[in-house]
């Protein structure tokens, strides 16, 4: 009995093992896969994270020259990022913030052979 | 006017004095497990936020039932600040219990019937030595009276030391602290959710812990009896007592009732008895 | 004087013969409730008078009383005796036979025929007579419908009811002049007819068990009856006079007296069915309610602790005083814990009403002016409130056809009226401000000073407020707005409804009994209590009775006054079907609501337990018989 | 004053219910672990009450199936308001990489309305606290049209 | 093994000492299926293969030898529709799917047939 | 005497997960368990149409959150045997490491949940403190906290750096310390003992039979344990099978306990192991499966079972998964009856149920 108490009584001296979350935010690894986000600068609509990615959540399409992603629906495995031709794909290493509402991310793509040009749609 | 006084604080400060100590048990709780826990103003906060919800029960009868937790909590406690027979106190705070249970049982859920069932084993083993806990005291100073203990000239602790013990154990399951949370828990993971407090919602959840917070004042009251010669040394004893629940309640695992009635009951009769006999040479 | 005592013990005698004789439902319907409202007057008429401290009735065709009742005795034991044979029981037949021959070296050997008067009444007495005569009214006329419907029920061709009520008026006759007896030949002589009463009124049914448990009770009774018969002679020798009144003034009077004195309590413990004998008392539970509900609350068991209170002066402050304490709470603690382990909702309350008797008898072992108050309290409250229970629970076996609590879980929504009475009767027997609870607080109180006493009545109490608060809760339910109430026949509900006002009313009226009634008596039997502290302090602080009886009225309001409930399942794990607390099982099959109470079968099983107390409850007496010595 | 006392208090002390609607248990133990020394949501006076009827916060992780979805209906309604809902994790929003599977009806917002969304696979315990913090702005706001 | 000795070469795997590890089944036509037992003793595994059973016969049940095969038939039972006789404890496919799942899941989405 | 009959979960703050059992009890007693599951099946098994192989090694990480990993090694191994793909040596033994940082924080974890069942909530504390730093290695290794997604069908897509290994030998140490200082609680404690020992018993006899794995099996005296096997990198370590022999509650836990103890030794050992030069991490993978092949790992909750079958289409046939939970439902059954209520929790709670595999 009571074979925890020298532990009790040390976390009771000791200071807190509590991260003071989200008042003080520690330094994220580096490589933790966080939020996906596009350079849609850079995407050629070539597909092939849509076809890589087993969630199915990223929509491209070459004729509306659409790129979507339903990041509720995104299982932040990164297969879309180290596939991409590109390296227009890429994941930071804080996590995507809560929201009250679902959100599609729709870039506006560019077929290879046209000239870069910056065309968002949001 | 003293009494006026004395049934102010038993009513209206104890609750709150109550409620606060609710606060530093789950900040030290807390602390005991390496976290930082909530602020001392939480319980205070929890009880409002409950009293602003949508009132749920099951019928007319546990609501009635709760007010009469409270209000026999309360009147108990009232009744201990004017100093009056701890046996009547006793009986008191008793109705507040048995009315308890019965709230809990008058509705069709499964996991407040045994909670009620496992409450009332509780009251089983806690009431008989919580007798003899006033008996000890009875023969130690003669008197029923929390104003004739009051003029006892020695700490009463010094020839009640086993009856002490005996009330530990029954502020542990009055407090319904491990081991013996098995009736209802502070904490949510418990095999049956919340026992007897399941089925209360809202305000009358409210009513119910305000109750809880007038018993925990009770029993340290009766505590405190203990050590009434000196300010210092009650307060001491008092925080001491606390400190050690707290520790029990985070160095043990939750033990069954049947384990409760055995030993609580063999082991609290045995130090009750050898402390009366005791008395009774002396 | 001698008129209310005529009509106080020969009236139901007369009405009871009424009642045999001329067999109509009409007649007995009106005869049985005008006596019980004569009765009830009379009873309240001799409380006015007062105690009184002899009277003797005259001759009766020139025959004295004194030889009619000797005559009558003999009578008695040559009934039981025929019972015995036609029964076949070999115990009935020796102890009946011991008695009739113990009985006449007793009489026509030993005693000097000097008169003595044959009646004399203290308060206690007094307050007997009331329980008696006003309680026992109301379960008799309670069981005018009821005994319909049981015949009913049970589909007699012919109506057993004359016998019926027969035997049950004639129990509160005899009861009423067993509290008031002098003469301890009086007493004997209807202790002997109660025996014989209860017998018979347990038998009622004729069914097999009925037949076996009223065997049962007889043997018992006849052999606390030897008992009494040697006790009488032994305490004879001692102070040479029948006189109770002489005996108690005398106050402990050697070993053998003692022996004697502790015989006829033994006698009373038999009556009062205090373990080891409990069994016969659980066996009349096969009778009819309103048999039971009147054994249990104002005779035959109160017969058994009246006799053992009555003596406590010629015992007081002697090795037996303790003993009886030991066995009275013993008693106590061991029948709540069988109560513990029981469903059976009469088989609770008896269980109940023994550990209370035992309780009382505890009292009177402990034979301070504080546990005298406490004893007498106890018996009243008692009464009432075990008496409204036995009804309700008669009322509610009669709709529901089940006396298990189990199936009165949720009661409420079918029988909102009777199971509130219920409750109702549960607190009182179990909560402040209410009168038992009063009554144990005081026998607390005054067992502080005795080790053993006082552990056993904590015990006791805590295993007291198990039983009682889980059927109470069991009893409450949901309703539907707009449900309609049971509707009930007014001799049914009217006897309830008094009885419910008495136990609730009469609570707030303790102060009042014990000024006038119970200190009286007290002080002058020079016995002064400090009525300044402890629990008769109470009495002073009568406020907090207020604020309590105020604060459930309180809660009762705001219970009324909440606001109208969104409808809710109980939890159910999520699983939920609707709002009747059942829930989609395994295989998406429904699965109903059912709960049960904990009885705790490996340690207050009923056949374990009951061993174990037996054996401990013979010692006990042996020791206390012995102690005597 | 009573009044605005309650007001205030409800921010703080959100109590949850955390139901596993069919998760994968990997957003159900980062859930948990927010509970744990290191991220101890009590800070915010967050108990996990495992009961509806004492709930303000429901706690959603995983895909809402054909069975699940009558017990998450039922618990919802049990809940006294005013009550929030979070779905956390991909498959508490969308039903994530399982939500073309056959037993699959989609996210949570197909049975009950839902206050906020945490993405994640599973979401981080940051994350989570992330979403109660935003779902107590969104509940204040709804007391406070309630009035 | 055919449907005749299922049950005594299960016996005789059991007499062995072997323990069962479980049942897969796999579509071989677009009514009929394979279906696998394996065992284990020793680290070595045992498969015995029923071959080719049409769905709409059923299958006797194991779940009298090795209580354990039940959960793994009653999933059959939801996921193939498959049906066995003499198992222990039925679900009747309720063990995963509600009524709500109006396919045959893993037999190409054919409607099912309601069984009693 | 009437019977109580209690609706255990769906929904209920003791089990982690979506299971109903109908438990009918007697004075606390139960005398009755019937289960229903299905809340949380979604058709994983089905997705293989819907996804190809290497989607599919996502979707079975995601049969269940807490051992993802290896999860994921099985069916790249199922795979892999059926390619006849050899795995380079780097990727076994980094398989390996992350395997058993999943069977430490599984355990952990469920040594906690089994402390929070008795009711001790210090020890869940306790316990999940010292989890979390294995959580930090899989964060800062892998890049996810639970579900790693290291894998691909042919090896692993991420490395451990020099600094790294250092620096989990450091944390291991740490975590070894902390556990070592709640040892005698877990085992030897009272009260633990008095709500462990002696319930829920499983004789050897009873566990063979009714076909119990892992933990569960090896409880009760069962040496079995598919790392010994040898599959993967485990053929480079020395292994030795942790065996309690009590069949209770109690030697679950302890076998768990120890294990913990063992992963960490398990994983030191694969750090020695890891390759100096070949830096190769996954072999190329050409070609679509076609055949059927049967495989096994241990999890923490014991024997993975996955069966494939191929046409040498992008999709699979049919991808069958039988998790230890599965195998452990039925001893299950056998334990609870004639148990007290409050240990049900314990029970229920002793086979480290995990029902998301289960129903997949
Ligand atoms: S150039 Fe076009 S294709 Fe390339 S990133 Fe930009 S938008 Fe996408
Ligand atoms: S986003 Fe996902 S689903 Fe869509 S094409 Fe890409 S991989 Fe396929
Ligand atoms: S992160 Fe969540 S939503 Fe996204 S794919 Fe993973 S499980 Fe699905
Ligand atoms: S991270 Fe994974 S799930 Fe998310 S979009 Fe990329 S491939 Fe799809
Ligand atoms: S994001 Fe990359 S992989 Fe996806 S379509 Fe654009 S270029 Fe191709
Ligand atoms: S969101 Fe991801 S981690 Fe969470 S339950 Fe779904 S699959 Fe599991
Ligand atoms: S046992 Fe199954 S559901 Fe549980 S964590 Fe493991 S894989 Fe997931
Ligand atoms: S067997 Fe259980 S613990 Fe292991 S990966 Fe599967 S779900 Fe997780």
């Amino acid at each position: 009995m009571l074979y925890l108490t020298p532990s009790v009584l040390k976390n009771m001296v000791k200071k807190p093992a509590t991260r003071n979350y989200p008042f003080a935010v520690r330094e994220p690894f580096d490589h933790y896969r966080g939020e996906l986000v596009i350079n849609p600068e850079d995407c050629i609509l070539c597909g092939s994270c849509m076809r890589k990615c087993p969630s199915l959540c990223i929509t491209v399409d070459k004729k509306a020259e659409t790129w979507e992603c339903d990041p509720y629906a995104c299982i932040y495995c990164g297969h879309c990022v180290s596939v991409c031709p590109t390296h227009c794909l890429s994941m930071k290493n804080v996590h995507r913030a809560p929201a009250p509402q679902k959100v599609l991310m729709s870039e506006k793509g560019h077929p290879p052979q046209k000239k870069k040009k910056a065309a968002e749609a949001e | 006017m003293k009494y006026v006084i004395l049934a102010f604080i038993g009513l209206v400060v104890a609750p709150l004095a109550g409620g606060l100590l609710a606060g530093i048990d789950r900040r030290i709780t807390a602390r005991l497990q390496s976290r930082q826990g909530p602020p001392i103003r939480q319980a205070l906060y929890d009880v409002l936020k409950l009293f602003g919800k949508e009132g749920l029960a099951l019928n007319k009868w546990q609501i009635i039932c709760a007010w009469v937790y409270l209000i026999a909590a309360a009147l108990a406690c009232t009744l201990f600040f004017l100093q009056s027979d701890l046996l009547l106190i006793f009986f008191v705070q008793a109705v507040g219990a048995v009315f308890l249970v019965m709230g809990a049982m008058a509705g069709r859920s499964p996991y407040s019937q045994v909670g009620a069932q496992r409450e009332l084993i509780q009251v089983l083993t806690y009431e008989p030595l919580l007798v003899l806990v006033f008996v000890c005291m009875y023969l130690a100073a003669g008197s029923f009276n929390i104003s004739d203990i009051l003029a006892v000239e020695s700490p009463l602790l010094a020839q009640l030391p086993l009856a002490y013990i005996v009330l530990t154990y029954i502020l542990t399951i009055k407090l319904r602290k491990s081991p013996f949370d098995f009736s209802t828990s502070h904490h949510g993971h418990q095999e049956l959710v919340k026992g007897v407090l399941t089925e209360y919602s809202g305000p009358y959840l409210a009513l119910t812990e305000v109750a809880h917070w007038y018993e925990t004042v009770l029993l340290l009251g009766v505590c405190a009896l203990f050590w009434t010669t000196n300010w210092l040394w009650m307060a001491v004893l008092l925080m001491a007592t606390y400190f050690l629940e707290l520790v029990i309640d985070n160095t043990m695992a939750r033990m069954t009732w049947r384990w409760m009635l055995k030993y609580v009951w063999g082991i609290g009769l045995a130090m009750s008895v050898v402390n009366l006999i005791w008395l009774y040479a002396g | 004087m001698s008129n209310l005592l005529s009509i106080l013990i020969l009236l139901p005698v007369l009405s009871a013969l009424a009642c045999y004789i001329v067999r109509s439902g009409a007649v007995r319907r009106l005869v049985v409730t005008v006596t019980g409202g004569v009765l009830s007057v009379a009873s309240v008429a001799l409380l006015l008078r007062g105690s009184f401290e002899a009277w003797s009735p005259g001759t009766l065709f020139g025959l004295s009383w004194d030889l009619i009742i000797t005559v009558l005795d003999f009578a008695l034991l040559g009934v039981i005796l025929y019972y015995g044979f036609k029964l076949k029981s070999l115990f009935i037949q020796i102890f009946t036979l011991a008695q009739i021959v113990l009985l006449s070296v007793f009489e026509f050997i030993i005693v000097e025929h000097v008169a003595v008067p044959a009646f004399r009444a203290d308060n206690l007495s007094l307050i007997m007579v009331l329980i008696v005569s006003i309680i026992g009214s109301l379960i008799c006329i309670f069981g005018l419908p009821y005994m319909n419907r049981h015949e009913k029920h049970l589909n007699l061709q012919k109506t057993k009811q004359p016998e019926f009520f027969f035997y049950l008026v004639i129990f509160l006759g005899a009861m009423n002049g067993l509290v008031l007896a002098n003469n301890i030949l009086w007493l004997y002589f209807f202790f002997e007819v109660t025996s014989l009463c209860s017998f018979r009124l347990i038998g009622h049914d004729g069914t097999k068990v009925a037949v076996a448990n009223a065997t049962r009770a007889l043997w018992m009774n006849s052999f606390g009856g030897l008992g009494f018969v040697v006790g009488m002679m032994l305490a004879y020798n001692a102070v040479e006079t029948l006189s109770i009144a002489a005996l108690l003034t005398a106050g402990p009077q050697g070993a053998l007296a003692l022996t004697g004195v502790a015989l006829i309590c033994f006698a009373g413990f038999v009556k009062a069915a205090q373990v080891p004998f409990q069994s016969w008392l659980l066996g009349a539970m096969v009778a009819p309610t309103p048999v039971s509900a009147l054994l249990h609350s104002s005779t035959m068991v109160k017969a058994g602790v009246y006799i053992v209170l009555r003596l406590a002066p010629a015992y007081q402050g002697t090795l037996l005083s303790d003993t009886i304490a030991i066995c009275g709470a013993f008693t106590f603690v061991a029948c709540a814990a069988l109560a513990i382990g029981q469903s059976n909702g009469k088989k609770i309350l008896a269980y109940s009403t023994i550990s209370n008797l035992g309780l009382i008898v505890a009292c009177a072992g402990l034979n301070t002016p504080l546990a005298i108050t406490a004893a007498i309290m106890l018996i009243i409250f008692h009464a009432v409130s075990k008496s409204l229970l036995f009804l309700c629970v008669g009322t509610i076996e009669q709709e529901i056809g089940s006396r298990d609590i189990e199936d009165m879980r949720g009661l409420y929504e079918r029988m909102p009226r009777t199971s509130f009475l219920a409750i109702t009767g549960v607190l009182t027997m179990l909560l402040p401000p209410f009168g038992v609870l009063l009554g144990k607080w005081m026998a607390i109180e005054a067992a502080a000073g005795s080790i053993w006493v006082i552990i056993m009545l904590a015990l006791g109490s805590a295993l007291t407020v198990v039983y009682w608060a889980r059927w109470g809760g069991g009893m409450m339910g949901s309703r539907k707005p707009g449900q309609p109430s049971e509707s009930l026949p007014l001799l049914i509900n009217l006897p309830l409804m008094l009885l419910c006002i008495g136990a609730v009313g009469l609570s707030a009226a303790t102060p009042a009994i014990y000024a006038n009634l119970i200190q009286p008596m007290l002080s002058s039997a020079a016995l002064a209590v400090n009525t300044t502290t402890g629990s008769l302090g109470a009495f002073a602080v009568y406020g907090l009775y207020i604020a309590l009886g105020l604060g459930l009225f309180v809660a009762f309001r705001a219970g009324r006054r909440a606001p109208v409930l969104r409808k809710v399942g109980p939890y159910m794990g999520g699983a939920n079907l609707g709002e009747d607390g059942s829930f989609n099982g395994p295989m998406n099959q429904p699965v109903a609501f059912g709960a049960g109470n904990l009885y705790l079968s490996e340690l207050f099983g009923e056949q374990k337990l009951t061993m174990w107390v037996n054996i401990a409850g013979a010692a006990l007496l042996v020791l206390m018989i012995g102690g005597g010595l | 004053m009573f009044k605005s006392l309650i007001k205030n208090s409800r921010a703080k002390s959100p109590w949850i219910m955390h139901f596993d609607c069919g998760s994968c248990n990997g957003c159900d133990i980062e859930v948990l672990a927010c509970l744990t020394p290191l991220y101890d949501v009590e800070r915010f006076g967050v108990v996990n009450v495992g009961n509806p009827k004492h709930a303000d916060v429901l706690l959603v992780t995983g895909t809402v199936n054909h069975r699940n979805k009558k017990v998450l209906k039922n618990l919802y309604d049990q809940m006294p308001e005013p009550k929030a809902v979070i779905a956390i994790g991909a498959c508490g929003a969308t039903g994530g990489v399982f939500r073309d599977a056959y037993n699959v009806v989609g996210g949570v917002d197909k049975v009950i309305p839902v206050d906020v969304y945490v993405p994640g696979c599973p979401a981080k315990p940051e994350a989570i606290i992330d979403g109660v913090v935003e779902g107590l702005k969104k509940f204040q706001q709804k007391v406070e049209q309630a009035g | 093994m055919t449907r005749d000795n299922l049950v005594s070469e299960v016996m005789n795997m059991k007499n062995e000492g072997c323990r069962f590890v479980t049942m897969s089944t796999v579509l071989t036509a677009e009514d009929a299926v394979d279906v696998l037992y394996h065992f284990e003793k020793d680290f070595e595994v045992t498969h015995l293969r029923l071959a080719d059973q049409p769905l709409a016969e059923p299958v006797p049940s194991i779940s009298g030898v090795y209580f354990c095969a039940m959960l793994a038939e009653n999933e059959l039972r939801d996921l193939f529709g498959m049906r066995f006789t003499g198992l222990v404890l039925d679900f009747n496919r309720t063990l995963f799917l509600d009524e709500e799942v109006t396919t045959v899941p893993l037999v190409n989405n054919c409607k099912i047939t309601p069984t009693n | 005497m009437a019977r109580t009959v209690i609706p255990f979960g769906p929904q209920h703050p003791v089990l982690p997960e979506p299971i109903h059992l109908k438990l009918v009890v007697e004075d606390e007693i139960v005398k009755e368990a019937v289960p229903a599951l299905g809340y949380v099946h979604r058709g994983l098994e089905m997705l293989v149409a819907k996804r190809d192989y290497h989607q599919m090694i996502q979707v079975c990480e995601r049969v269940c959150g807490i051992c993802s990993m290896i999860h994921a090694v099985c069916y790249s191994q199922t795979i892999e045997e059926m390619m006849g793909i050899e795995v380079p040596k780097r990727a076994q033994v980094l398989r390996v490491i992350w395997s058993e940082l999943h069977r430490m924080h599984s355990h952990l974890l469920w040594l906690g949940l089994f402390a929070d069942a008795f009711g001790f909530e210090a020890l869940f504390m306790q316990i999940w403190k010292i989890r979390e730093r294995i959580l930090d290695i899989n964060e800062a290794t892998a890049g996810n906290r639970v579900i790693v997604s290291v894998n691909v069908i042919g090896g692993v897509r991420a490395d451990l750096n020099p600094e790294q290994r250092d620096w989990i030998e450091s944390e291991l140490k740490i975590i070894e310390k902390e556990l070592k200082e709640i040892q005698s609680t877990v085992l030897n404690d009272y009260t633990v003992k008095a709500r462990t020992v002696g319930k829920g018993i499983l004789t050897y006899e009873q566990a063979w039979e009714l076909g119990a794995a892992g933990p569960t099996l090896r409880g009760s005296g069962v040496k079995s344990d598919m790392r010994m096997l040898k599959y993967g990198g485990y053929k480079l370590l020395d292994f030795e099978p942790v065996v309690e022999t009590a069949g209770d509650s109690w030697a679950r836990a302890a076998v768990r306990f120890r294990e913990v103890l063992q992963s960490i030794d398990l994983v030191r050992q694969a750090i020695a192991k890891i390759p100096r030069g070949d830096r190769d991490l996954a072999a190329k993978v050409k070609g679509n499966p076609e055949g059927e092949a049967f495989m096994r790992v241990e999890q923490p909750r014991g024997e993975c079972v996955y069966y494939i079958k191929a046409s040498g289409k992008k999709n699979l046939d049919r991808m069958r998964i039988r998790t230890p939970t599965f195998a452990n439902v039925p001893p299950l059954l056998a334990m609870v009856p004639n148990c007290e209520l409050a240990d049900v929790p314990v029970i229920v709670l002793s086979i480290d149920p995990c029902i998301s595999c289960t129903e997949r």
